[in-house]
């Protein structure tokens, strides 16, 4: 019973580790992307190519003075942001990263836990969520929050329901609520994978769509567009509060992407079996990406570059090295290709937010409940009919 | 036979006077009413020949009247040698004074309604006579009171007539409420109404139920006939104009309830208690009735009285076992009485509506052919030796001194006082000088035949018709030896009476002054008829109208039902009331009060489980 | 263990209960509602209950409440004013109370002697994969009624909620 | 490991949380919290049903729970909406002060 309760620990620590790296080098690698896009450099000032950014952004908003307004609502103002940030990370705790491992001695899964629920926790989890924003909008007693707090939480109440029935129909295939299981039933080759079974492409783009409107993201993310209501709900906050929202933002997406993956491109299970070279693809990535980093460095463009590229390149050899010791390949593998997927689906998000204009917010509404709601409804049906025909 | 016939001619006259009347001449009316009676008579008299010895009784069934479940009532006619005797007093009596009332009724008003009801009343006495079972006779009982009813009130403008006429109908009514009683009980008892069946089964009954039937029957009896407690009506009843007076309340509807006592002889003979109750109502109703005749000043009042005094002696007759005696007086009595009526009507005719006899006196002169039917009468009805009412009457004190010699000497007492009454009237009209404003002119032949004839039957009809013997068949033979010395001592006492009224009013006519002068509390009891309609109204009519005002209106109608009406309404007004605090609008106190609900039902719950062991 | 959980989690419900009651301030007590459901849903588990304990997140805590959280937002009415009084209420409304929480504690103490321990995996039907059997089998017909119920509630709050068409 | 939590306790937490519900109907002056100590009650109930649920082995209390869930929502759809249109109309949301019902 102890060892449960430590290796729980120990999963714990790693996952929340990883997470909070990968969320801080997310918004570095989002304002790179959409920097490339709109044909800017982005940060590279602060370390090699602005790597030490998020870190700068982070000592910026802890060090910032953490001013709460008199004429504030003090309990419900700063409980907000704490709610909005425990919602985001607690969905996590069920998504699995990879198969049974077998670490010194010990078996276990690349999973903090497996509820047979999962699916139904997480989409408590995220209906939780509304709270953080609209009592941030509301307590900060500002006019503009107030707005931007209800139309943010009206949004998301909106968008749950495609989302929950987007859901619903991959579950239909694959009859299990739990995260682990689902993946299992996708094994094997590409087309296993409920996103080519049936016609399930239609509920991953409307899952994906909803998930863009959950988390507030570009075409949706009306509520704090700077132009119309200053900075929506979070005007009134400031530094670490501020940060929580931010943070609480990119947890959501990661969520979401990471349920994307499981529920649609087969999780940890490699695009063709093992067999037939999977495990070979990560280690040759990495190496072409280390050649070239490398080239890239022997023949600048920017003198500062002959001294940055070379450094990666070794990194990326160094990775590819890594993926062919056989010992680590079994916890490895699964982890690259959940990654993988999930990188994909995150660049996704970014890319939209770079191209994408703004939805005005009746159209935004209107889209939800006149288009994506019924669609997701004959999608759920539809795949219902054929089940029940086919199976 | 074709016995419905005799009744239905009157109703055949009763109908046309009654429906067309108002357009015919007084002559076609007379033609009508006058006619169909006496076609009856001579229609009885064919059938009486036709039927012979008639010792057995001849029915004819015409239609099944009621039918329902165990009673089975047939419309049945019946004749025996009684019915006969009754049909031709009936019929015979009827014609003379139908004769009669075209003279007197000459210049009433409402002529042809006078003569529809006299028809429709010969109707329903030949319906009760002729009746073969007790529920006919019933209809008939009925029909008879009706008219009486109809006749009293005949001058309806005149309120004494139209009171005098309810009077007659209620206390009718009280007696046939007994009668209608006793009918009951002999259809429980015998299951049937026929006489023939009941009359068969009778002696098989139980006695205390046969004297029950008995007294109830006597009771309808003493209604009809006007006996002691029910009397009353019968003076008020010469409100209406005389020949009614004579027929229905002298010869023939009175005689009803002798009739119906005598038809049902079996059961009395059975229920001795049953007939010594009528022998001791019958001899009381006679002397009371005679001590009252003897103050009486109107002439009407007068023969009233001595009607209900010789309806007593006939029911004393019923009373002691001697039926046919009984029939004897009442067939005689029917004679003499109908006789003294029309005369007294033809009197005040003559005098032009003068009925008090301290106007008259001394008219011997000028209506001499009144005068003299007027004293075959009174000598017949006195008891004068060889007249109708000698025998009649002898034959009844007979039977009394048979059954109790007491009995005997009452019945001897009264008849001399009989004799000194009638005979007071008698001198008062036609001796002694004429007191009265008139110009006494006499009656018209049309009246005066009917009275000679009459005379002439009271003074022979008792000799002439032997009513015991006609009658030895029908009723069973009563031994009573022709003793000769109460004969003579009843006799006697009518001499006597009509010495001493002689004497008293002709010799020396100061004397009945002074002995009313005299003994004047007995002489103003007596005149004031011992104050019994006094006691009646006090006794039963106030009570029963206070009693149903006060009671029954105010306190049962009023109080009871209205009050419980008004009172539920009020008390949902009052709770209505009380509710209506409670939708005081405030929503927290509804849900306090839901919670209070809620809380009493848990808590009933609760109760239950403690006490009852639920689960 | 179990009972650690559940007097942590019957602590905070009761205590957001009584926080709800108490409040002054509409939002105040809706968070604490919300707090209420939180623990409710986790008790729910507890007995087993894993569709219900996720309904309640979802349907519950996540729609009801934001529904009660927008009015409230919406109408920004502030604080509850202490005018008006219920006579009624004042005077039998305690003892009420008092007499409820004494018969239900009655019951509950009948109940008590015949008890059964509650430990986690005691009761398995409560996947969403039974319920939703049963619920579409023999609980067919109330499953209808209530989406009609839903619908007439929608097309209901819409008629009302709407602006008057000037 | 730890003793196991008897029944009776969650019907007491019901009960407890029930009458709370109550006492907040009845004290309560602003309509939204009196609506509020409605769900209260209703969430008591719905404690009730899963605990003799689980005390029946029977899945039926969790339906009924469902349900009970359900119709909360169709009324605190249908109720809000009232209760915005009385805001509207009579600028208050003091129940005492809505009292036109009376007699």
């Amino acid at each position: 019973m102890d060892s449960f309760i430590v290796i729980s620990l120990i999963k714990i620590f790693v996952v929340f580790g990883a997470l909070m790296t990968i969320l801080a080098y997310l918004q570095w690698v989002e304002r790179k992307v959409i920097a490339h896009i709109q044909v800017r450099p982005g940060p590279y000032r602060v370390g090699p190519h602005g790597l030490l950014q998020p870190l700068a952004d982070v000592i910026k908003l802890i060090t910032k003075e953490d001013l709460v307004p008199p004429y504030v609502n003090k309990v419900l103002y700063l409980a907000a942001p704490f709610l909005a940030i425990t919602m985001a990370l607690l969905s996590i705790s069920v998504i699995p990263f990879g198969p049974k491992i077998q670490v010194a001695g010990y078996q276990t899964w690349m999973q903090l836990t497996d509820l047979n629920f999962g699916v139904l926790f997480i989409l408590g989890i995220s209906s939780m969520g509304v709270y953080g924003i609209a009592l941030a909008g509301w307590s900060s007693n500002n006019k503009y929050a107030l707005l931007g707090g209800l139309r943010s939480s009206a949004q998301m109440i909106s968008y749950e329901l495609p989302l929950s029935l987007a859901i619903a129909a991959p579950l239909l295939i694959s009859n299990t609520l739990s995260l682990r299981k689902l993946v299992e039933t996708q094994d094997g080759w590409l087309w296993n994978w409920n996103l080519f079974h049936g016609f399930q492409y239609v509920s991953f783009v409307i899952f994906i769509i909803a998930a863009f409107a959950e988390t507030n993201r570009v075409p949706f993310d009306l509520p704090e567009a700077e132009n119309e209501l200053v900075a929506g709900f979070h005007t009134e906050y400031s530094s670490m509060k501020f940060a929580s929202f931010f943070m609480a933002e990119y947890a959501n997406m990661i969520t979401v992407s990471c349920m994307a993956v499981l529920l649609f491109l087969g999780g940890w299970v490699a695009p063709w079996p093992a067999a037939y070279g999977s495990g070979y693809v990560p280690v040759v990535i990495f190496a072409v990406a280390g050649v070239i980093t490398i080239w890239r460095g022997l023949n600048p463009r920017r003198k500062r570059d002959r001294y940055t590229f070379p450094p990666f390149g070794v990194v990326f050899l160094i990775v590819a090295a890594v993926f062919l010791v056989p010992l680590l390949q079994s916890a490895l593998l699964p982890l690259f290709w959940f990654c993988a997927k999930t990188g994909a689906i995150l660049f996704l998000f970014i890319w939209i937010r770079g191209t994408l204009p703004r939805f005005r917010y009746d159209q935004l509404m209107g889209f939800a409940w006149k288009v994506l709601f019924p669609v997701a409804m004959l999608n759920l049906l539809a795949t219902g009919l054929a089940i029940a025909v086919f199976s | 036979m074709q016995l419905w016939l005799i009744p239905i001619l009157p109703l055949a006259g009763f109908l046309i006077n009654g429906l067309f009347g108002r357009r015919f001449s007084k002559g076609l009316v007379n033609a009508f009413a006058i006619g169909s009676v006496v076609l009856a008579f001579l229609w009885v008299l064919k059938t009486l020949f036709g039927l012979g010895g008639l010792t057995a009784a001849y029915t004819e069934h015409y239609f099944t009247w009621i039918q329902s479940g165990a009673l089975s009532v047939g419309c049945d006619f019946s004749v025996d040698r009684l019915t006969a005797v009754m049909l031709l007093v009936v019929t015979g009596i009827g014609s003379l004074i139908h004769i009669y009332a075209i003279g007197y009724m000459a210049h009433e008003g409402g002529y042809y309604r006078f003569f529809a009801y006299l028809n429709l009343f010969m109707f329903f006495m030949l319906t009760l006579v002729l009746a073969a079972n007790y529920l006919v006779l019933f209809v008939g009982w009925e029909g008879v009171g009706l008219c009486s009813y109809l006749l009293i009130g005949f001058y309806f403008d005149k309120k004494i007539a139209t009171d005098a006429g309810n009077k007659a109908f209620i206390v009718n009514r009280i007696g046939d409420f007994g009668f209608s009683l006793a009918m009951f009980l002999i259809f429980r008892q015998f299951g049937s109404f026929d006489f023939a069946h009941v009359f068969a089964q009778a002696p098989a009954a139980p006695v205390g139920l046969l004297t029950l039937i008995g007294i109830l029957l006597m009771f309808g009896a003493c209604g009809k006939s006007a006996q002691i407690p029910l009397y009353v009506w019968l003076p008020d009843a010469m409100a209406g104009p005389t020949p009614v007076s004579a027929l229905i309340h002298a010869a023939t509807m009175v005689t009803a309830g002798v009739y119906m006592t005598a038809r049902s002889w079996v059961i009395y003979t059975h229920a001795p208690i049953a007939m010594d109750v009528i022998a001791y109502i019958g001899i009381a109703t006679a002397f009371v009735a005679a001590t009252i005749g003897l103050a009486q000043n109107d002439i009407k009042k007068v023969f009233a009285y001595s009607t209900v005094s010789q309806l007593g002696y006939m029911f004393v007759g019923v009373g002691c076992g001697a039926f046919s005696a009984g029939i004897y007086h009442l067939m005689t009595h029917a004679f003499f009485k109908a006789l003294l009526f029309l005369g007294a009507g033809a009197v005040i005719h003559s005098l032009s509506g003068e009925q008090d006899m301290r106007q008259m006196g001394g008219l011997r002169a000028k209506i001499p052919w009144t005068f003299g039917v007027m004293l075959c009468a009174s000598l017949a009805i006195a008891g004068f030796p060889f007249t109708s009412g000698f025998f009649s009457k002898d034959a009844i004190l007979l039977a009394a001194d048979h059954r109790a010699p007491w009995l005997y000497w009452v019945g001897v007492f009264t008849a001399g006082m009989t004799a000194f009454y009638v005979f007071r009237a008698f001198f008062m009209t036609f001796f002694g000088k004429y007191r009265g404003k008139e110009h006494p002119h006499e009656s018209p032949p049309v009246m005066l035949i009917p009275l000679v004839i009459l005379a002439g039957l009271s003074l022979v009809g008792g000799y002439l018709f032997k009513i015991p013997d006609f009658l030895r068949p029908v009723f069973p033979a009563v031994e009573a030896p022709e003793a000769f010395g109460p004969m003579a001592v009843a006799s006697a006492a009518g001499l006597l009476g009509i010495a001493l009224a002689y004497l008293m009013y002709v010799y020396r006519p100061g004397i009945p002054d002074s002995i009313a002068s005299g003994a004047k509390g007995l002489y103003t009891l007596v005149y004031n008829k011992y104050f019994v309609d006094e006691i009646y109204d006090a006794a039963v009519v106030k009570p029963l109208v206070g009693g149903s005002r006060v009671v029954l209106w105010k306190g049962f109608d009023a109080g009871l039902i209205d009050g419980t009406v008004n009172g539920i309404g009020a008390r949902a007004k009052g709770i209505g009331g009380v509710l209506r605090l409670a939708q005081s609008g405030n929503t927290r106190s509804y849900a306090t009060w839901i919670a209070f609900g809620g809380v009493l039902v848990i808590f009933g719950m609760a109760a239950m489980i403690v006490l009852g062991g639920l689960r | 263990m179990e009972l650690i959980l559940f007097l942590v989690f019957a602590g905070i419900a009761v205590v957001a209960a009584i926080n709800v009651v108490v409040q002054r301030h509409p939002i105040s007590s809706a968070v604490s509602l919300i707090a209420v459901m939180g623990s409710l849903a986790v008790l729910y588990l507890l007995l087993g209950a894993e569709f219900i304990a996720a309904a309640q997140v979802i349907v519950y805590a996540g729609a009801i409440m934001v529904l009660f959280v927008f009015v409230i937002m919406l109408l920004n009415a502030g604080g509850e004013t202490k005018a008006g009084r219920s006579f009624v209420a004042s005077l039998l409304g305690v003892p009420v109370l008092v007499a409820l929480l004494a018969l239900l504690a009655f019951f509950t103490a009948r109940i008590y002697p015949r008890d059964t321990e509650v430990h986690f995996g005691g009761f398995r039907g409560g996947t969403a994969q039974s319920v939703g059997r049963a619920l579409f089998t023999t609980y067919l017909l109330p499953f209808e009624i209530t989406s009609i119920l839903i619908l007439i509630a929608i097309v209901g709050a819409i008629v009302l909620a709407r602006k008057e068409l000037e | 490991m730890m003793g196991h939590v008897p029944l009776s306790w969650f019907l007491m937490l019901s009960a407890v949380l029930f009458s709370l519900g109550v006492a907040g109907f009845i004290f309560r002056r602003n309509i939204i919290t009196m609506f509020m100590s409605i769900e209260l009650i209703l969430n008591a109930v719905n404690l009730t049903f899963i605990t003799f649920a689980y005390q029946r082995q029977q899945v039926a209390g969790h339906l009924l729970a469902f349900f009970v869930m359900v119709v909360a929502a169709a009324e605190a759809a249908v109720g809000l909406a009232i209760i915005l249109t009385v805001f509207k109309n009579r600028e208050t949301l003091n129940i005492d002060d809505l009292d036109s019902m009376k007699n």
